[in-house]
């Protein structure tokens, strides 16, 4: 039987007491030992003199899912975790606001850390998701990830 | 069969979707493309057969779910 | 003028919220682009029968604090980091519980992996903070640190 | 002189501190703290004057802090 594929995409930007929730409810797993979170937090960068208020997101969804469970299964396969969640805003997030949120659970730190890391790389790599900066007043442009 | 399109693809092209007849491969599909939206012809795609990104020539069917991607940017 | 070193000790348990509320702080910061968080729980680990129900953690203070403040100093010297954040319990933390809160910030997202992995280490290895592991009933050992 | 004692270190020698008369160097303060609680002798310890590790035989004067620490478990 296949699972699945959890949905990883939130409307809007991910609060950042839904944050402090996840690692409350983690407090009844009494094999972790370490936990490791990555953020991804919206910039105002200024691009030839206006400023972004907001980054857009889309993705091709049905595919972005399937390749997110592949990514899931190649990382726990890999890495000796408790646990691993997901989440990446679609719609419009606003500078400042958390649109990416990776959070690892293991008994000790390194697997964590390790699993962080690599799931934060391939999801930007691989991942079917755009963002499009939308500058104060008006206009826009297509963001470009650093690699 | 229909294309989607995706990101700046679909800014460019004007819409999200596009339908033509069925074609025999991605070589005869990207030939197809770059010949009704010229735009494509500057710009770096990626195509997706049934969810899966292809690299190489690609044969495909009437039922095939096919999309055109910009290089990715989320988080 | 030297800085005087920040206190980096906290009584009892860093509650999740705390590790909310510090997040959102960050929201006013636009040129955050990524932050990096590792937490520390305490495991209810089985040793020869007996279960930690938390660990006890004292320090040798004033050492701790300037070793800190070394190591914040160095890290800063080798990352582009716009913030830095380090807690650490002392006294009981019950298992389940966070023990050790590290949160690191940057424009881009791999000063702030590599900067709190970094600071991880460096904090296990060199801060004079040591461990003691409370059983269910009584008795207790002192932890030790898997390298 | 005082030497603080941490962790494991201060259940074994059963006090947090102890007064001692002044040593002149790291390695007489080692004799001499073995010598007074034998468990030192069979336990991994570092010694940390005025709050710096010390790893060679370092002289010591009167006023320096003294701590002898086990291997740090914190985190």
């Amino acid at each position: 039987m296949e699972r699945k594929p959890k949905n990883i995409f939130r409307e809007g930007a991910i609060p950042a007491a839904f944050v402090g929730d996840s690692i409350a409810k983690h407090a009844t797993n009494h094999n972790i030992g370490g936990h490791s979170i990555f953020l991804g937090q919206v910039r105002a960068d200024e691009i030839g003199g206006k400023k972004v208020q907001a980054i857009e997101y889309t993705t091709y969804e049905e595919m972005a899912l399937e390749k997110m469970h592949e990514i899931r299964e190649a990382i726990f396969a890999k890495y000796p975790l408790t646990c691993m969640h997901v989440y990446h805003s679609l719609g419009a997030v606003p500078a400042g606001e958390i649109c990416l949120f990776v959070f690892t659970s293991s008994a000790h730190r390194k697997p964590a850390i390790d699993a962080c890391a690599e799931c934060v790389e391939r999801i930007k790599a691989e991942l079917p998701v755009w963002g499009k900066e939308i500058f104060e007043g008006e206009g826009y442009q297509w963001k470009v990830n650093t690699p | 069969m229909e294309i989607l399109f995706f990101g700046q693809l679909a800014d460019m092209v004007g819409k999200p979707s596009w339908q033509t007849d069925t074609v025999q491969d991605t070589d005869a599909l990207k030939a197809r493309l770059e010949a009704t939206f010229k735009g494509l012809q500057q710009v770096k795609y990626m195509i997706a057969v049934n969810k899966k990104m292809v690299q190489t020539n690609t044969t495909l069917s009437c039922t095939d779910s096919i999309a055109l991607m910009p290089p990715f940017s989320g988080g």
